[in-house]
């Protein structure tokens, strides 16, 4: 009767009954300190467990030896001092009613020599791994007992640690997989050669295992269902091993995914992107559910409830991860549960979360200030105590975001948006190749807003007089940033900027170069934009690579795509003057490393260098404020409502948020309206 | 509009399964045939149905406005086409409705189609809608996928068989159930022969299929599974909207939907 | 004040290179002094080799046939129909047998890369089934095929299947799901109980049921037809009726009529569908602000469609947008930015404003009178 | 002319004349079908039951009241004091100054009811009532001048003047007369006999509440009622009594959303059905909505539906029961309705489409939305409840209803939990051996889903032991307290609301003050309140909070229903207006922020509401977020 009914139904795991069919598969959101749980990490997933989720695991990559260290930030499990802490990690998540497991691991080549211990890495083989560029040791005999021996040890920890139970990665190009892929294992004895050798040393962990905690205890596997890499492992091949493990009695559940993780293109296709259709690999976790008669799950861009829903009702699958979906939106379940699926903040795959965690940073939501925040930031606003008046200046993510969070405290609120439509600087991202997702963002906002009965006044441009006349007790201006290269740029006249051409000002013209020194999405962005329209593009970049600032997901569709396009790169130059010669427009670059200075004549010079805050009417209402603008950091940072009274004479509390500050993303933007406005 | 009084009609029905709980229940198509046959006005109605005469909720299809139903004992393992053949030969009807597939037994679908066959008579399937003109021809309409409808003529006697086209069954009410009758007649049992060899076991519930790239190099593979390919088309860039209408229609016509 | 400018490099990166197309399909790029000894032409992007051209594989003895016969609505191959011919293929690929297809409309596509080694037309049986049945019984006759595969399908192989098995007195399994020459299994008790036996003749096959050609190229060579039955139909077909799109499911609806962003005339898009006979979808966009019914959405997170044909109008096309019409044979696109990704799935894309050419479009079926 | 022994004789012919057209009625009525009353301590009770019951709904409106005191009150003083000084000849001259006083006192009341009759509001039936006031004005006056006649002394009035005060005597009379002929004041005489052999006698008495539907003896020959005279003779009595003020017309929400459906006019549609009086052109009052009177016609033989009441009406209506508890003539509007329903289910298998596919579900499922009845309790296995058939007993047995298996309700009931744990009780459910209680299958007619149901049910509670039967849902509460008694299943039963009230009474359960101070409106389910009489836990639990409540104008027992009652949601009968959109404006005239509920079908018709509306809690949620655990 209900929609959506199929990914409510309980499941029966073994012996753990599963309250419903979503679950959060394993990954490292980097909330560790030395390897160790902290209160961070157990209240992103105790967020998780309130919001209904069936299962949620963590430990992505959790580490059973100390030749496999932490290289990212992931949790160990290398002794019994973790035990006391899952007890209690336990006994928060089972409060909730979910179930927890946990992720182990031995990375073998897929980690670095210099970190941790300072042990070199050991592989089925000798050959390197691409991305972790380290050349690995082929194990030995004894090597290979050790490690067995370690897996049993840390899964014992773990059945001792109160977890409902657990997988061993044999994914993304782990110690297990990389005796299974041809791709690694290059050895010649017992442990190479045929599959059925291949195979050996992983059904050789899970007898230790079960020697270890017996047949009752839940463990599982993670591994792909096609490596989709050269010398790698088939789909065939992949069949082929599930069905081994499963018939071997010892393995409990298989998750699989698509893909490996062994270079640059592997990595951005096995986490898929907003370029990506959705839940691209589902055929390969339906293939192998075909064949084996145990569990099966799957993670891979599976963003809405939808297609979840129908992944379990085709039979594809029995457990569906909405791994990131649940990063953007904790409470998925649970507004599934309410029939307020309109509510859900729905993931748009722009790969924040992911990228940071793969430049050394946390994990966060490009949409959701909240998610790995909670113990300072609230996903569900508690309603103020008196309601007040509140003026928004500027319908982008930051100032959409400080209208939801505002009304949702149920204060009275109006939104100006000068623009027809909302989205401030998203609107234009959004009209990139591929980035259309984006305005997922701004859909959500602006659907809560509306709900929660904001004013919004499309069209209208804010004034201090109409301002004066709404009478508010707070205004927060977020009316964001314009592309200005005045004062750095020689010739800026001549210049043209990612506003100008996404925002359809101006027609893209036969030969441009496109420059960026911002590092972000814009500049290739754009690029790609100007490359559809038949442009011919050279891109250029004072930084050693393009896309300075950007992740590993998002990079390789990006580059992908320009290179295809016949983009040519030109890094380590800077834009230092524009100069127009007839029709021409003349580029002077300058060498970063030697200096030289060399010239490019094209018809668009396209330069993209972040935004100045738009500032006039934040400074033609700064007199009037009771806080003359003054935002007190202590207090926000405090999570303590903003008191400044430096003015008594003012008649309204005055903020700023997002580039309306300072150029910089839509998490900044935000993130700045959330905390500040949770106490307003 | 009394076209076809007088008309016997003979509708065939079997005991349905309800999906969720196994209940038994009236089988829904064939529920539709007895619904097909009781809007012809005038005509004499009889149900038939061989099975088990104690299986109670056969009654479901008296409880429509049917007064009588005879049943022939069958066995599970019987040939219910002898079994149905007997009684046809004594109610003699101009008419024999029926669902496309019973439910309960081998469900194949064959019945309607030998017993059209036994008795020398036309048959139409997937039937949505049956009328009866004055020269004792029948106007039958079929329903077919994506909501069309086809149109057959059909000369009496003839055998239809209702599909989920034909319109939802009137509700079984339940003094009409209890009250009409249920006439048991015995036919001598004939093993199916047709089963003979089969090997039956429970159905393991089985995935959809979703279609897999296939062979190619590991990057094509990939880039099938994500990408949505660029189908290569046309592009038209016209100089007035009313240019592109023209194209469109015409595109249209011979794509054949307009 | 301008300083004087200093001695600079004027360089055109993109002139000093030169990519050679090479028979292997990659391309060499030449720098430098080679790039200026290779001269022109420059090639800007990097072209995809052309297809090599599929060999056409010929059986000339087949040690039997297998006849398969599908729907071929309207002369088109469904996913089933090619799922069929393929499980044929494979049935007949066992043991050195070849593929028979019959057709009973004239095929508008190449039934050789559906995996056809043997064509036989049966048109001259006319519509009535009664006929097609017979038709099918004289071929059976003279070509002793080893099976007959027909779709379990409401389009009418289910129904052909059935006829021909009572007609002939021959053994069938109905609703097949897994079949090869030794057995075959079927579905019984409404799905809860499977049936496997000996392979009969007939086997009338579920959806999903064997793997379609694909890469392939079989011959397809022309066989005769049997004469046609001299059997006088009882049952005459009087034709197709009309009917109403709006009630049919997106899923079932075979001519959709979508919008997206780019339009704002609802009154007119709804005439429009009405006129055009089109089942009406929209893109998530129009159906978040209201425009449309929430069953209305087509993509990944609403309807996937099935239909013969789908109009955009004025959609960008999300990637869950695109998975919603992946299986449809015809795509027009009608939007002002021709770069964008629902133009580029489209088999035809015009460059126009939504608005303007759904007005004209109304205008144009109007003057026809619909 | 007007003479003593004139003045007998009138008062003897209109006594005969007015027999005379009893006797008829009585035929009339007794065409029907046998029920068992009590002749003797019906008409013992009769008085009390008019001057207590009668007068308490009569009350309610309280000029209405002092009119109907004034002038039945008088003229049935006058008829008595007529009787001893004219037929006993008794010649008090306190007789006579009482009689002067018993006509002053109709004729004030007589002036309030010109007044009412003025311009009679919608409600009022025209027609023969509208020339009341006149008659009996003139009566008055010839009874004023009668008695100051009297009162001088004068027992004779000769010449013109004694013949116009005869003849307007006589005329007044006549107006008595045909009071049991079908005149106006029929209603003083049917409903005097009805109140003495009411149906639910019980109603007047102990704790003057008798709600439940009586059993049908499904052997029967003929289920239900499918003509007039399948009606119990005491039902047509019933109809007989109705005085056509059009109370229920004014408190029937069906009728309020311009569904087909006008209580007033179904039981003269009834009254036409079994007094054989032709088509329903003399009916002055408000029609069904959207039907215009003329056409309907009936006999007593004949079937009523569709000729003389059109499907759509009887399918419009919710069971609210408003109808019955503003009707100042205790008639049983819904106990007909549902006997006429009965008929159309289990006779006709007439039932609307989207009801047939749910009574359908029913017989197959056992619960109404046709789901796996495997997967009740599927959405609370994180609640790790405790499952009767595992503890087999508790003091609690947590009955969750239908609602279980939607999410909408799922919360409510989650929100229970919470709260009964936080007291401390001992609960347990009985997880997927629940069956839906019936009353759905029932209030759409079909008494063998309702029994069969029932039966099962009953079976299984007997297998178990506790002490009380509470649930969150006030149908199966009605179903359970009140239906299940008669087929052998007596329980104590409690509403959440009034389980949880006595826990925080008892300090079992703890309530801190509400944080959220928009102001609450509580919405009563008719089930509830109207039903079983409780309208004061839920408000007592709100108190609690310390919420700012703000009562809707119709609240309590004379609270206007969601629109979910009976079917209704499911038979969905269009009108103009939809029943729970009318409620929720109540809710926002009142200025309520959230809109309370204690009844699953309540909750979801009031969140089926669109647009900008208050926020629709169960008092069981709002609880929860403040229960100190």
């Amino acid at each position: 009767m209900a929609q959506f009914d199929a990914l409510l139904k309980p499941y029966s795991l073994k012996h753990l009954t599963l309250r419903n069919r979503v679950m959060s598969s394993s990954h490292e959101p980097s909330y560790t300190q030395q390897a160790r749980l902290t209160e961070r990490y157990v209240r992103y997933h105790v967020e998780k467990a309130r919001g209904g989720i069936g299962l949620t695991m963590f430990g992505g990559s959790c580490c059973v030896s100390p030749d496999s260290p932490a290289s990212f930030g992931q949790l160990a499990c290398m002794d019994d001092s973790v035990i006391p802490e899952f007890q209690a990690f336990a006994a928060r998540v089972h409060e909730h009613g979910a179930a927890l497991m946990i992720q182990l691991t031995h990375m073998g080549r897929r980690t670095r020599w210099d970190v941790g211990d300072w042990l070199p890495p050991v592989s089925s083989g000798s050959r390197r791994e691409p991305a972790h560029r380290s050349w690995p040791k082929e194990m030995e005999e004894h090597d290979i007992r050790r490690v067995q021996r370690d897996y049993a040890e840390a899964v014992r920890r773990c059945r001792e640690g109160g977890l409902d139970g657990l997988e061993l990665s044999a994914a993304h190009g782990h110690l297990i997989d990389q005796f299974w892929s041809p791709s690694a294992n290059n050895r010649r004895d017992r442990y190479g050669g045929s599959l059925a050798n291949r195979m050996r040393f992983g059904l050789e962990v899970f007898e230790e295992i079960r020697k270890t905690v017996g047949d009752d205890y839940i463990v599982g596997i993670r591994m792909s269902g096609d490596e989709m890499i050269e010398e790698g492992l088939t789909p065939e091949d992949c069949l082929a091993i599930a069905r081994a493990y499963a018939a071997s009695g010892m393995v409990d559940f298989i998750n699989v995914l698509g893909g490996s993780a062994a270079d640059f293109r592997s990595l951005a296709n096995v986490i898929p992107e907003m370029w990506s259709q959705v839940a691209p690999y589902l055929y390969l976790p339906s293939a192998i559910r075909n064949e084996v008669g145990i569990p099966v799950m799957h993670a891979g861009k599976i963003p809405d409830v939808a297609t979840a829903a129908r992944a379990i009702e085709d039979g594809h699958v029995d457990l569906v991860a909405m791994t990131r979906a649940q990063i953007a939106d904790p409470h998925l379940v649970r507004k599934l549960m309410e029939d307020r699926v309109d509510d859900i903040r729905q993931c748009v795959g722009a790969g924040y979360c992911i990228d940071r965690i793969y430049i050394g940073k946390d994990a966060l939501c490009i949409q959701n200030g909240a998610t790995g925040r909670e113990q300072t930031m609230p996903h569900e606003i508690a309603r103020a105590r008196r309601r007040r008046k509140v003026v928004v200046v500027g319908g982008g993510p930051a100032g959409l975001e400080a209208a939801r969070v505002c009304a949702a405290r149920g204060h009275a609120v109006v939104l100006y948006e000068a623009q027809a439509k909302l989205g401030g600087q998203i609107a234009l991202a959004a009209r990139a190749p591929w980035r259309e997702s984006l305005s997922g963002i701004v859909r959500w906002l602006e659907l809560q807003a509306r709900k929660l009965g904001v004013d919004i006044r499309l069209g209208t441009s804010a004034t201090a007089a109409a301002i004066a006349a709404d009478e508010p007790d707070a205004v927060v201006i977020a009316c964001g940033g314009q592309p200005c290269f005045d004062d750095w740029l020689k010739g800026s006249e001549h210049a043209l900027s990612v506003f100008d051409i996404l925002g359809g000002r101006a027609q893209p013209a036969p030969t441009v170069l496109m420059y960026d020194d911002n590092g972000q999405h814009p500049g290739p962005s754009c690029a790609e934009f100007l490359a559809n329209a038949g442009s011919a593009v050279e891109f250029v970049t004072p930084d050693r690579l393009p896309g300075e600032e950007l992740g590993g997901t998002n990079i390789w569709p990006h580059m992908r795509n320009l290179y295809e396009k016949g983009v040519i790169f030109s890094p380590d130059l800077r834009l230092t003057e524009i100069y127009a010669e007839g029709e021409k427009k003349v580029a002077v670059l300058r060498n970063e490393f030697t200096l030289r200075e060399e010239e490019r004549a094209v018809d668009q010079v396209v330069v993209e260098h972040g935004t100045l805050p738009v500032d006039d009417l934040y400074l033609a209402l700064r007199p009037d404020s009771v806080n003359l603008g003054e935002t007190d950091l202590a207090a926000l940072l405090d999570g303590r409502p903003q008191e400044v009274r430096s003015n008594p004479a003012g008649r309204y509390q005055l903020f700023r948020v997002g580039d309306a500050v300072a150029s910089r993303n839509i998490h900044a933007a935000i993130y700045d309206s959330l905390r500040l406005c949770k106490e307003l | 509009m009394d076209e076809a009084a007088g008309l016997q009609v003979v509708t065939l029905v079997s005991v349905g399964r309800h999906p969720v709980t196994g209940r038994a229940r009236r089988a829904p198509l064939d529920a539709r045939a007895v619904e097909l046959g009781l809007r012809i006005p005038g005509a004499r109605q009889v149900l038939l149905h061989a099975g088990d005469p104690g299986a109670e909720a056969l009654r479901e299809y008296l409880g429509m406005g049917v007064e009588t139903m005879h049943v022939v004992r069958c066995g599970p393992r019987d040939d219910v086409l002898p079994a149905l053949r007997a009684p046809l030969r004594t109610l003699r009807p101009s008419l024999i409705l029926t669902g496309m597939r019973a439910e309960g037994a081998e469900d194949s679908g064959m019945v309607p189609y030998l017993i059209a066959q036994s008795l020398g008579w036309p048959i139409v399937a997937q039937v949505a809608d049956v009328a009866i003109g004055r020269d004792g021809k029948a106007t039958v309409v079929q329903a077919l996928p994506r909501g069309r409808r086809r149109e057959f003529e059909v000369t009496l006697p003839c055998v239809l068989a209702a599909g989920m086209g034909a319109p939802a069954p009137r509700p079984s009410a339940y003094a009409r159930a209890w009250r009409g009758r249920m006439a048991e007649a015995s036919v001598a049992p004939v093993a199916d022969a047709r089963c003979e060899g089969w090997q039956e076991s429970l159905a393991r519930p089985r995935g959809k299929r979703l279609r897999a790239p296939r062979g190619g190099s590991a990057a094509a593979r990939q880039r099938a599974a994500t990408v949505v390919v660029a189908s290569g088309g046309a592009v038209l860039q016209p100089g007035s909207p009313q240019e592109a209408a023209r194209a469109i229609l015409e595109y249209l016509r011979r794509a054949g939907v307009r | 004040m301008r300083a004087p400018r200093p001695a600079r490099l004027r360089r055109d990166p993109r002139g000093e290179r030169v990519l050679q197309p090479r028979p292997d399909g990659r391309v060499r790029v030449l720098r430098g002094e080679a790039a200026t000894a290779a001269g022109s032409p420059i090639v800007a992007g990097v072209t995809a080799a052309t297809a090599p051209a599929v060999p056409v594989r010929t059986i000339e003895q087949p040690a039997y046939l297998v006849l398969v016969v599908p729907d071929a609505i309207d002369g088109r191959l469904s996913a089933q129909d090619r799922d069929l011919i393929g499980l044929g293929r494979a049935m007949a690929d066992a043991d050195g047998g070849a593929v028979c297809v019959a057709t009973f409309t004239a095929p508008l596509e190449d039934l050789g890369t559906a995996g056809a080694d043997r064509l036989v037309d049966l048109a001259s049986a006319g519509d009535a089934p009664e006929r097609r049945a017979a038709m099918l019984q004289a071929c059976v006759a003279r070509e002793h095929p080893r099976h007959v595969l027909f779709p379990e399908s409401d389009w009418g192989g289910g129904d052909l299947g059935r006829r021909l098995a009572a007609l002939s007195g021959s053994p069938i399994a109905t609703s097949a799901w897994r079949a090869d020459l030794a057995t075959a299994a079927r579905r019984a008790g409404g799905g809860t109980r499977e049936v496997s036996m000996a392979t009969p003749l007939i086997l009338v096959v579920e959806p999903d049921v064997g793997e379609a050609v694909t890469g392939e190229r079989y011959e397809a060579r022309i066989v005769d037809a049997p004469g046609a039955p001299d059997l006088a139909p009882r049952v005459v077909d009087r034709g197709l009726r009309p009917y109403d799109p709006q009630s049919v499911a997106l899923e079932e609806a075979e001519f959709i009529l979508a919008a997206g962003n780019g339009v704002s005339d609802w009154a007119a898009f709804h005439a429009l569908a009405s006129a055009l006979g089109a089942s009406e979808g929209g893109s998530r966009v129009v159906v978040d602000a209201g425009a449309l019914p929430r069953h209305r959405q087509v993509g990944a997170t609403g309807a996937i469609t099935t239909a013969r044909c789908y109009v955009a109008l004025g959609i960008s096309g999300a990637p869950q947008h695109l998975q919603g019409v992946s299986a449809c044979e015809h795509v027009i696109a009608v939007n002002v930015d021709p770069n964008c990704d629902m133009m580029k799935r489209a088999t035809l894309a015009v460059i126009a404003d939504a608005q303007a050419v759904m007005h004209a479009l109304l205008v144009l079926c109007r003057d026809k009178g619909g | 002319m007007t003479t003593p022994s004139n003045i007998a004789w009138l008062l003897i012919v209109t006594a005969a004349v007015a027999a005379v057209g009893a006797w008829r009625r009585w035929r009339l009525w007794r065409a029907g079908q046998p029920a068992s009353v009590d002749w003797i301590g019906g008409l013992l009770a009769m008085p009390r039951r008019y001057l207590v019951d009668v007068h308490e709904v009569v009350a309610r409106e309280p000029a209405s009241a002092r009119m109907h005191v004034h002038v039945a009150g008088g003229l049935a003083a006058i008829l008595a004091l007529l009787v001893l000084i004219y037929l006993l000849d008794l010649q008090s001259w306190w007789l006579r100054l009482a009689l002067l006083v018993a006509v002053l006192m109709m004729w004030r009341g007589l002036r309030m009811l010109v007044e009412r009759r003025r311009a009679p509001p919608a409600h009022l039936s025209r027609g023969g009532f509208q020339r009341l006031p006149d008659v009996l004005r003139l009566l008055a006056i010839g009874l004023g001048v009668l008695a100051v006649f009297l009162v001088l002394g004068n027992r004779e009035v000769g010449g013109i003047v004694g013949l116009a005060l005869f003849a307007t005597l006589a005329l007044g009379m006549a107006e008595l007369a045909v009071a049991t002929w079908g005149g106006p004041l029929k209603h003083a005489f049917a409903g005097a006999l009805h109140l003495a052999f009411h149906p639910r006698p019980e109603r007047f008495s102990g704790e003057k509440r008798s709600t439940a539907l009586k059993p049908l003896d499904l052997a029967a020959a003929r289920l239900g009622a499918e003509r007039p005279i399948d009606f119990k003779w005491n039902q047509l009595l019933g109809f007989d009594a109705c005085v056509q003020c059009g109370r229920c017309e004014q408190m029937c929400p069906a009728y309020a959303a311009g569904q087909p459906l006008n209580p007033k006019k179904l039981i003269q549609d009834l009254v036409l059905g079994f007094s054989m009086t032709g088509d329903d052109r003399r009916y002055t009052g408000s029609p069904h909505p959207g039907q215009a009177p003329g056409d309907r016609r009936g006999a007593p033989t004949a079937p009523i539906v569709p000729e003389l009441v059109a499907p759509e009406t009887l399918w419009a209506c919710t069971t609210c029961r408003a109808c019955v508890y503003e009707c100042p003539m205790m008639i049983e509007h819904v106990d007909a309705i549902l006997d006429m329903r009965r008929h159309l289910t289990l006779a006709q298998g007439a039932t609307p489409a989207k009801a047939v596919n749910v009574l359908e579900e029913l017989r197959q499922t056992d619960n109404s939305g046709g789901q796996d009845p495997k997967a009740r309790i599927d959405w609370a296995v994180d609640q790790r409840l405790r499952l009767m058939r595992d503890v087999r007993q508790a003091d609690v047995l947590l009955w969750l209803g239908d609602g279980a298996f939607d999410r909408r309700v799922q919360r409510t009931l989650r929100a229970l939990f919470k709260l009964l744990r936080a007291a401390g009780v001992d609960f347990a459910v009985l997880g997927e051996e629940e069956l839906d209680c019936g009353d759905l299958a029932r209030r759409l007619g079909d008494e063998a889903a309702f029994q069969s149901l029932a039966r099962r049910n009953l079976a299984i509670l007997g297998r178990y032991r506790f002490n009380i039967i509470v649930t969150a849902d006030p149908h199966a509460y009605h179903s359970l307290k009140n239906e299940y008694p008669a087929l052998g299943g007596h329980f104590r039963v409690m509403h959440h609301t009034g389980y949880l009230a006595g826990l925080q009474r008892q300090g079992r359960l703890k309530i801190a003050a509400s944080t959220d101070a928009r102001p609450v409106s509580y919405h009563d389910p008719c089930y509830l309140g109207r039903y079983n009489g409780e309208v004061a836990a839920p408000r007592a639990l709100l108190g609690a909070l310390g919420v700012p409540l703000k009562e809707m104008a119709r609240s309590g027992l004379r609270s206007r229903c969601c629109g979910g009652g009976g079917g209704a949601a499911i038979t969905d009968v269009p009108g103009k207006l939809r029943i729970p959109d009318m409620r929720m404006e109540d809710a926002r005239a009142a200025g309520a922020e959230i809109v309370a509920v204690a009844c699953p079908q309540c909750t979801v018709m009031l969140e089926g509401v669109i647009g900008p509306r208050p926020e629709v809690r169960d008092v069981a949620e709002l609880l929860a977020e403040a229960v100190v655990e």
